[in-house]
């Protein structure tokens, strides 16, 4: 009985789990730091085991659907409505599950490493209790089936992103930094809220699904749509909008930089849930995927080419993560390109969505390793710049070895999982447009380059002298790295079991429009 | 150069606005299907007069939620800001 | 940073008037313009008037920082708790089981115009005052901080 | 054109936001500025939910049926609170900005470089 309740309840605990326990962390936090360390680990552990729960619910049984304050959870359209859901609701698909399986597993290795990586710091009841509310904001984003709840929660993820970036304020550049991100978030909520009415203007809905049956791609659609995609990519760190990356990435303590990629990935994932599921195919889905395209084309090569100057490891690595998402938007970006055509999109366009959104969860992963192994480097030497390090590979031999795994991750060599995405990526894109899939593999073999100079820059050469003292970083930092990074490898040794099982449902739920109503509108 | 480049976005953020300002005409909205339902039926199913509370709080109470819960967030980053401030206290990592 | 008597006297005065109108707006946010929000935005313009009337130090004897962020706390906690006992309940969170059910605020209304009643809304007026103590102390905390980043005269 | 004025308000609301923000050097101004932009966008909002010679959609003795849109005005209600928000999270940081570099011009305090 008890176990059917929490079941059928499970997305509203979702959301509910980490923010209880961050409205009380501030409380709970100061009493002493093993309890306060013990609540954050205890809230993350159920929040993830609550996502795990739910995607198998989802992957085996289909879309699952919450409403909130209804009397029954499925209960979409009241009986006297008319045909129109009027409650917020949750819509759980297999993309939104996949998303929240990335979070979750991130967010898990991330706030083991934070515990032992952070504790010597001041304040830090407020900066877990801000961590559990970005956890929780990037949860309901990718959950949400409501525009407006969507908005919410992207304004909930802005103001506790700011607050992390600018978490270590004694350093001048940090809240500069976390101002810049605030005021680039801001503004992009702005014109979000500006397209969400827009919307509700015309059609008198808020959610999705009944957006996307009564929508009829008016010029004023069009507006909205530009704004959308404008906004949600600026949040995302695409190329015209990328200038708060470096900066935010750089001055974050490693822990949350990780916790960034999941957030802006987050705001991605609301890019391609706009474009396919409340427009679809209303919209003039050719020019949208060349822009999607050439978006992604573009943070590629901005990305890779600014990286390869910087001196600072965690700047470059972020523009690393600039360029990275450009593979996402030009996988997903080539599959929007055919949406209309299904033989097109059976023949290639599948593939690379496929390829985009394992991008997604690979990238989350090596992604946060190498953020990790960053931070390892700098909580151990102090600084991070790349000129005042060297020979370090005789000191941290587990370091190097989580290094070396995440860069060939990134860089796209065989057996780690960034080349299984990385190859349906270029495969499927060839067939679209042979020279998008050669800038491609320019971009990868560039981006081998850089972390080639970055690897030899730390880890070898002759040991320095005022590094004589420096040690392999705690247990627990080592325990998480491990656990991303084996997480990379058995992805990228069986990629075959993650796409057929986690990322072919999420792309066709992402594709079909027609069975996303269905399931919230009923037959009709 | 950012200057212009400033005055062309506001020209091209002008022109989609207006595009915007005359598709909709002041006082009659398009469609008004859900907000018709809250105004039928939100005084029987909440038992409240007041039509904005039922809606703030009942059918969209989880955006409420939410909305508190940013609120929250920016008392939580400001306390975090001015930690050092009002301590004094300062950090021995790095 | 501290005014004249007479200001201070006034904001003495003025306190209670302006945090029993503030409740007032909380408890009937839902049958008049107003709620939690608004309400609590009004008890947090008490504690910022006295904020500028005396000085930062006298004001911490007052207003307690952790107090107050208890106060926020607690307002959430109460507002997520009464949205949870829903599915304790069998049915959904925010289903507002309340409404109707003849207990406490659970009159029901008829439909059409009539003048309102206190009792009635189901667990809005909770709600409401939830959200008025965390709107009440999250200001206040917000004014308490940015009252302190003030470098201190003569330094 | 002109029974469309509150549209054009917003329109004119949004711009001189705008141009706040991307013209002024200091950040108390630009800080201004967003504040505008968020008025633009409550005001965009809560007009959607107008109809003509309607009131309040609140019960009380008034006679009429033909009530205002509420879900706009709920809608708005949030953003205004989340406006807040943003603004006092911008202002410490400026507080915070002010105490290390001694000014809140953005020329002077970049130091972040590309």
């Amino acid at each position: 009985m008890i176990a059917d309740v929490i079941v059928s309840n499970l997305p509203a605990f979702l959301v509910a789990v980490p923010l209880l326990a961050a409205f009380l962390c501030p409380l709970v936090g100061r009493i002493s730091p093993n309890i306060r360390a013990a609540w954050v680990f205890a809230a993350m552990a159920l929040t993830a085991a609550i996502a795990y729960c739910l995607a198998y619910l989802v992957y085996t049984g289909g879309t699952v659907i919450y409403v909130f304050g209804a009397t029954a959870a499925d209960l979409s359209i009241p009986l006297d409505s008319g045909g129109i859901p009027i409650r917020i609701m949750f819509t759980v698909d297999p993309m939104s599950a996949l998303m929240e399986i990335i979070a979750v597993t991130v967010g898990l290795g991330v706030i083991i490493y934070s515990l032992s990586s952070d504790e010597r710091r001041s304040g830090l009841e407020n900066y877990y209790t801000i961590f559990l509310l970005l956890i929780s904001a990037v949860l309901g984003m990718v959950s949400t089936g409501d525009i407006f709840n969507f908005f919410v929660f992207l304004e909930i993820s802005s103001l506790a992103t700011a607050g992390l970036v600018a978490y270590r304020v004694e350093k001048g550049l940090a809240v500069e930094a976390g101002l810049k991100y605030l005021m680039v978030s801001t503004i992009a909520g702005i014109f979000f809220l500006f397209a969400i009415g827009i919307l509700y203007g015309q059609y008198n809905a808020l959610n999705m699904a009944i957006i996307a049956e009564r929508i009829q791609w008016t010029p004023l659609d069009k507006i909205a749509l530009v704004l959308i995609v404008a906004s949600l990519a600026a949040k995302c760190g695409s190329v015209p909008m990328h200038f708060w990356t470096p900066d935010a990435y750089m001055m974050a303590p490693a822990a949350v930089t990780a916790m960034l990629v999941v957030a802006s990935q987050a705001s991605l994932y609301g890019l391609f849930r706009f474009v396919f599921t409340v427009y679809g195919v209303s919209l003039n889905y050719v020019t949208m995927g060349w822009v999607v395209i050439i978006l992604g084309i573009l943070s590629m090569v901005v990305g890779v080419t600014m990286a390869i100057p910087q001196k600072d490891i965690k700047r470059l690595m972020a523009y690393h993560a600039v360029s990275q998402t450009g593979y996402m938007l030009l996988g997903v970006g080539v599959g929007l390109a055919v949406l209309g055509d299904q033989f097109l999109l059976n023949s290639y366009g599948y593939t690379a969505m496929e390829g985009g959104i394992f991008h997604i969860m690979n990238h989350a992963l090596y992604k946060g390793l190498l953020f990790l192994t960053a931070g390892a480097i700098i909580y151990r030497i102090g600084t991070g710049d790349l000129n005042r390090m060297g020979g370090l590979g005789h000191k941290m031999k587990f370091t190097m070895v989580f290094f070396i795994i995440g860069a060939l991750a990134i860089a796209g060599i065989p057996p780690f999982n960034g080349f299984a995405s990385k190859f349906l990526i270029y495969e499927s894109v060839y067939q679209f447009n042979p020279i998008l899939a050669v800038i491609a593999m320019v971009v990868s073999i560039l981006t081998l380059a850089s972390f080639v100079k970055v690897f030899h820059a730390v880890f070898m050469g002759p040991p320095r002298e005022e590094h004589a003292q420096v040690r392999e970083v705690p247990l627990p930092m080592l325990g998480a790295m491990a656990f991303l990074a084996i997480l990379v490898i058995v992805s990228g040794l069986f990629p075959g079991i993650f796409v057929t099982n986690l990322i072919e449902p999420a792309v066709h739920a992402l594709t079909d429009q027609a069975g996303y109503m269905t399931i919230v509108l009923g037959g009709g | 150069m950012r200057r212009e480049l400033s005055v062309l976005i506001m020209i091209i953020l002008a022109i989609f606005l207006f595009i915007m300002a005359a598709g909709f005409t002041f006082g009659s909205p398009l469609e008004t299907d859900m907000d018709d339902y809250f105004i039928m039926n939100g005084q029987e199913q909440i038992a409240t007069n007041n039509i904005v509370t039922t809606i703030v709080f009942d059918y969209r109470g989880f955006d409420t939620l939410g909305e508190s819960t940013v609120l929250f967030t920016a008392v939580i980053g400001v306390a975090l800001m001015f930690r050092m401030i009002v301590r004094g206290d300062s950090d021995e990592n790095e | 940073m501290r005014m004249s008597k007479i200001v201070r006297f006034c904001a003495d005065m003025l306190y209670p008037a302006i945090v029993i109108f503030g409740l007032y707006v909380i408890m009937h946010g839902h049958i008049t313009p107003g709620g939690g929000f608004q309400g609590g935005a009004v008890v947090a313009t008490a504690a910022a008037l006295v904020i500028v009337a005396y000085s930062y130090e006298e004001i911490q004897g007052m207003l307690s920082k952790f107090l107050l962020q208890i106060q926020e706390s607690a307002g959430l906690v109460m507002f997520a708790g009464v949205a949870l006992i829903a599915i304790g309940l069998g049915t959904t969170f925010f289903y507002n089981y309340l409404a109707n059910s003849g207990l406490l605020f659970g009159m029901s209304v008829p439909f059409g115009p009539n003048p309102g009643e206190l009792n009635t809304g189901g667990f809005l007026p909770l709600m409401n005052i939830a959200v008025g103590i965390e709107v009440w102390g999250g200001l206040a905390i917000v004014i308490l901080y940015l009252l302190s980043g003030i470098p201190k005269e003569g330094t | 054109m002109l029974w469309n004025l509150p549209y054009i308000v917003v329109v004119l609301l949004a711009i001189i936001g705008l141009a706040t923000i991307l013209l002024k050097r200091n950040l108390i101004k630009i800080f201004l500025g967003v504040s505008i932009l968020t008025s633009a966008v409550n005001l965009f909002i809560i007009v959607l939910g107008y109809r003509e010679n309607s009131i309040a959609p609140i019960y009380t003795y008034a006679p009429s049926l033909n009530m205002a849109l509420p879900t706009p005005q709920a809608l708005c209600l949030t953003s205004i609170v989340i406006g807040v928000a943003t603004s006092a999270l911008m202002l410490s940081f400026a507080v915070i900005i002010h105490r290390y570099y001694g000014t809140v011009n953005v020329d002077e305090i970049r130091e972040l470089k590309e």
